[in-house]
């Protein structure tokens, strides 16, 4: 693929070597894990190292993993299934930058009664912790967050907003999905009671995640059936995605030295080369941040055209632009950092995977200053202010 | 999700835009859309003989909207006043080979501009079209909210 | 493999045409559907793809396909998504022969205040139509049963069962999870309103399943998020397994006439075999069941026990004993259909797949008189009756 | 989903079980279980000076229940009534080494079945031991409810 694949956030590729591991459990050990023939034996073993390596992965033990189909059901599962166990409480309290899927599953609380509330961010988009202070309450049952934006890859700070769950005798839930690839956790140090992970962003296949849920942490589950997964998660073992997903966290055990740091200096020659772009500048920590991630904001242009300007030259990634949703919203994690509308509607965001080289980089920086001076040409308010 | 497929007609305006930039000797200039909005659109013609002789355009926005203004320029250049003024989001699209549901109000966007325009035109020699002021950009669409008829159980 | 498989409703292995047809979607067209730049457009076309697949199988338009993780997801969405907008009908009533994700889906509806009724059968395992007339009032919102029964394949009088909802306001719910393989339904024409499919008992990959759901019903989603599946089932797209799911019903489509004759076949002579052991018996309706499926109860034994022994003989079985369940509860469906406790505990469930040989029911009628005598010997009860 | 995984001990014993049958010069029989539970198990025993001195039994049930009360007459043969008497499940689990959480019942019922033979044996000797005196079959597990606190929101 000659394509330069900078939106890793979005999609990752499958590792070859999980690829090779999850195979056999398609054709050869179809099994179902629950048969007590000998067909049932080895996948059942598979599911359960699959789930010693994500618990690894995050310093957590087997048992309290809870395989899912994907982050937003873990997601699901956890702000909506520990409810009914804190029933007195009806605050849902989540950040402004969490991603849709966590805004989507706590708007549709408030039709069930329950009131949510947003912990306000600085400018970088980092939570603000006398803010989280403030609303946190014995009122709150929930406080998710991310570890780090996904848009904007600002870290978090996760011991100190779960700490002040704690005190509130609230539950805290850390949305793990986009930093268990580049960024190490241990959820037992961080006090954290449950996390999200997702298995297609550490590089295993789609259609499966997990949901650490903190021993203790009492939760019913989101779906019914057959009991499986000690009654958590209903619904015949998949397998071979199980399978991937603890392939996948192990390699990402592995290499959370290498890789990381590999994409950090890339992603630090990215940014040097994009704001050196006149009125380009960067969005979100510039310390505090996943070593993939570069949001840039362009003045004067939107984000869709310089996407889709970039693709015409062979290079993929996304934007804050509220022309590429579906919902025609800007970035509501832009807008939370005191952006205004134009300013979110001119970024672009740049995320990095392991495979990236200096190459792609440099490609990007050659192409760009083109595209933006281009664009902004048939500007009309980069015509007005000139 | 909505699919986002632009048609080959689309991506060729959007990479090869007709008519960019603004007419020195413009004899009206609309101005729709905010940039608050994710679209902004400003429209320079020249009328001679009742006809509009030459046409410019700057955008700001999404492809779509970029080819969309690039495509209505190619259209209503030599175009009576008349024949301008009757021209449709419709007649864009289709000359665009279709646009993804998402990225109509881009078109709309800039049918607006033309009336904008054409409302200036006529307001320089006196003759005041209320019809033609666009005021604002066209209202994007309501966000489809996640109907909700009560709690799951 | 040497081992004979006759437990194909408990888990079936991967089609190869179909792995083969996933494979570039794990790595090469690894994109999101939802992606506006290049990488996105084929994982799309794909997805819509395998949605227009999945539709021709039952005869239904593409647009009322929505992909979920599985059988037991599908029956929560169906279930639990249509209540919402039947508030006034607080009644679900699902058959006595239902699988378990049924059940329980059913069974939790309870603690919200509806309640749950049962269809009950006949002695060969049939839904009582006269009962169903009773039973269907303006009080139901949902009528759940399945196409056939999963574990005695007594086919269901779908189309009969489906109109006794509608003329009651109520919708239907089919459960197609065991019959799509084998048994061709066009879901206009029976009228049904929802229906559930599951991609690995197409011989699909685990991990993806399907909801029909007839236009014009209304439904609200199980898992929010990004809005995916026009919103009724968010969570990034598995393109893979959709993809996977896609040619599975493409060919059970194209098979649909000879893979289940030959196993019809197959079933027979073992049916035959088997009944032929003394106080021997077939489960369910001899004419009106699922090509592939035999279930037989062997008096004055246990199941567990029997399943055991042809494990160890190479042979791979289910059974509908207690012994083999979590719950340790005899099997529902035979006791619904008027067994006794100690008839249930005897019943092996054994069902074919389409590669399976007359070798395979060669072997299994050569050992299984055998096993039976070895175990009646050491049987109480067989040996106080003679 | 319970995994339900037999030692190699159990399996040996399930595939090639001692002591099936039933003694023809029995000094008593003990019967427990139900075939409406699944399990049901006769034992009988051969008493000689305070002694077991032969023992056969016969097993209505899973792989589970009659490799336990194999190795049950196993562990038993030769052993005084006082020996047998304090003879604990645990004991014959750890002879099994170990069995599936979800098939402890099963081995309850052997030892159950013993003590009833025992009964039955004092009873003949016109010793009334309603300790030994064993009514059903131990009770299963209770199934673990769906536990639900309230609906789902
Ligand atoms: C008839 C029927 N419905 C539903 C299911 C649930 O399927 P799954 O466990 O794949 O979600 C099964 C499982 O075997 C089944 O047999
Ligand atoms: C931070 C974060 N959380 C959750 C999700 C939802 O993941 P999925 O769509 O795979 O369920 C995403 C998706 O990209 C994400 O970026």
């Amino acid at each position: 693929m000659d394509r330069v694949y900078l939106d890793a956030a979005t999609s990752l590729p499958v590792r070859r070597e999980v690829l090779e591991e999850m195979l056999p459990f398609f054709t050869e050990h179809f099994g179902n894990p629950s048969s007590i023939h000998e067909l049932g034996r080895i996948p059942r073993e598979a599911v359960e190292r699959s789930r010693g390596h994500v618990a690894s992965l995050i310093s957590a033990d087997p048992s309290e993993i809870v395989f899912t189909s994907g982050a937003t059901e873990s997601i699901n599962l956890a702000m909506r299934g520990v409810l009914p166990f804190l029933k007195e409480r009806r605050k849902v309290i989540i950040s402004s930058v969490d991603h849709m899927s966590v805004r989507a599953t706590a708007s549709a609380l408030t039709s069930g009664g329950y009131v949510v509330e947003y912990l306000p961010v600085d400018d970088v988009g980092r939570i603000d912790i006398g803010a989280a202070e403030r609303m946190i309450d014995e009122e709150t049952a929930v406080v998710s967050f991310p570890f780090a934006s996904s848009e904007v890859g600002t870290v978090q700070p996760a011991g100190e907003l779960a700490s002040l769950a704690h005190s509130a005798g609230a539950l805290s839930h850390v949305d793990l999905t986009m930093s268990a690839l580049q960024m190490p956790v241990d959820v037992g140090e961080c006090g954290i009671d449950m996390a999200t992970l997702s298995s297609p962003d550490l590089m295993g296949p789609k259609g499966v995640g997990a949901l650490f849920i903190r021993k203790g942490v009492k939760i019913t589950s989101l779906i019914k059936g057959g009991g499986q997964e000690r009654n958590l998660r209903s619904g015949s073992e998949n397998v071979p995605g199980i399978v991937g997903m603890g392939a996948a966290a192990r390699i990402a055990g592995e290499r959370m030295e290498e890789d990381p740091a590999r994409m950090r200096v890339l992603r630090d020659r990215l940014i040097e080369g994009l704001t050196s772009i006149p009125e380009s500048y960067l969005n979100g920590d510039p310390e505090n941040r996943l070593p993939n991630n570069a949001n840039v904001r362009f003045s004067y242009i939107e984000g869709e055209s310089m996407l889709l300007m970039l693709d015409l030259n062979g290079i993929s990634v996304s934007t804050g632009s509220a022309c590429a949703q579906k919902t025609l919203e800007a970035s509501k994690t832009l807008l939370a950092m005191g952006l205004k509308h134009e300013e979110a509607h001119g970024s672009l965001i740049f995320t990095l995977n392991p495979t990236n080289t200096e190459h792609d980089i440099e490609k990007v920086i050659e192409v760009m200053p083109g595209i933006v001076s281009e664009l902004r040409a048939m500007s009309p308010i980069y015509n007005m202010k000139e | 999700m909505e699919r986002l497929e632009y048609s080959k007609t689309v991506l060729e305006h959007f990479r090869n835009p007709r008519n960019v930039g603004e007419l020195e000797d413009a004899d009206a200039v609309g101005t729709v859309g905010n940039p608050v909005c994710g679209d902004m659109m400003e429209l320079s013609i020249r009328v001679e003989d009742n006809r509009i002789t030459d046409i410019k355009f700057r955008t700001f926005g999404c492809a779509s909207a970029i080819a969309t203004t690039s495509m209505l320029t190619e259209m209503v250049k030599g175009k009576t006043l008349e024949e301008a003024e009757k021209l449709s989001w419709d007649d864009v699209v289709g000359g665009l080979e279709g646009l993804p549901p998402v990225k109509v109000h881009c078109s709309l966007l800039a049918v607006d501009g033309l009336k904008k325009a054409l409302y200036e035109y006529y307001k320089s020699r006196g003759i005041i079209r209320e019809d033609l002021n666009i005021k604002g950009e066209s209202e994007h669409e309501e966000e489809e909210a996640v109907k909700e008829s009560g709690p799951l159980v």
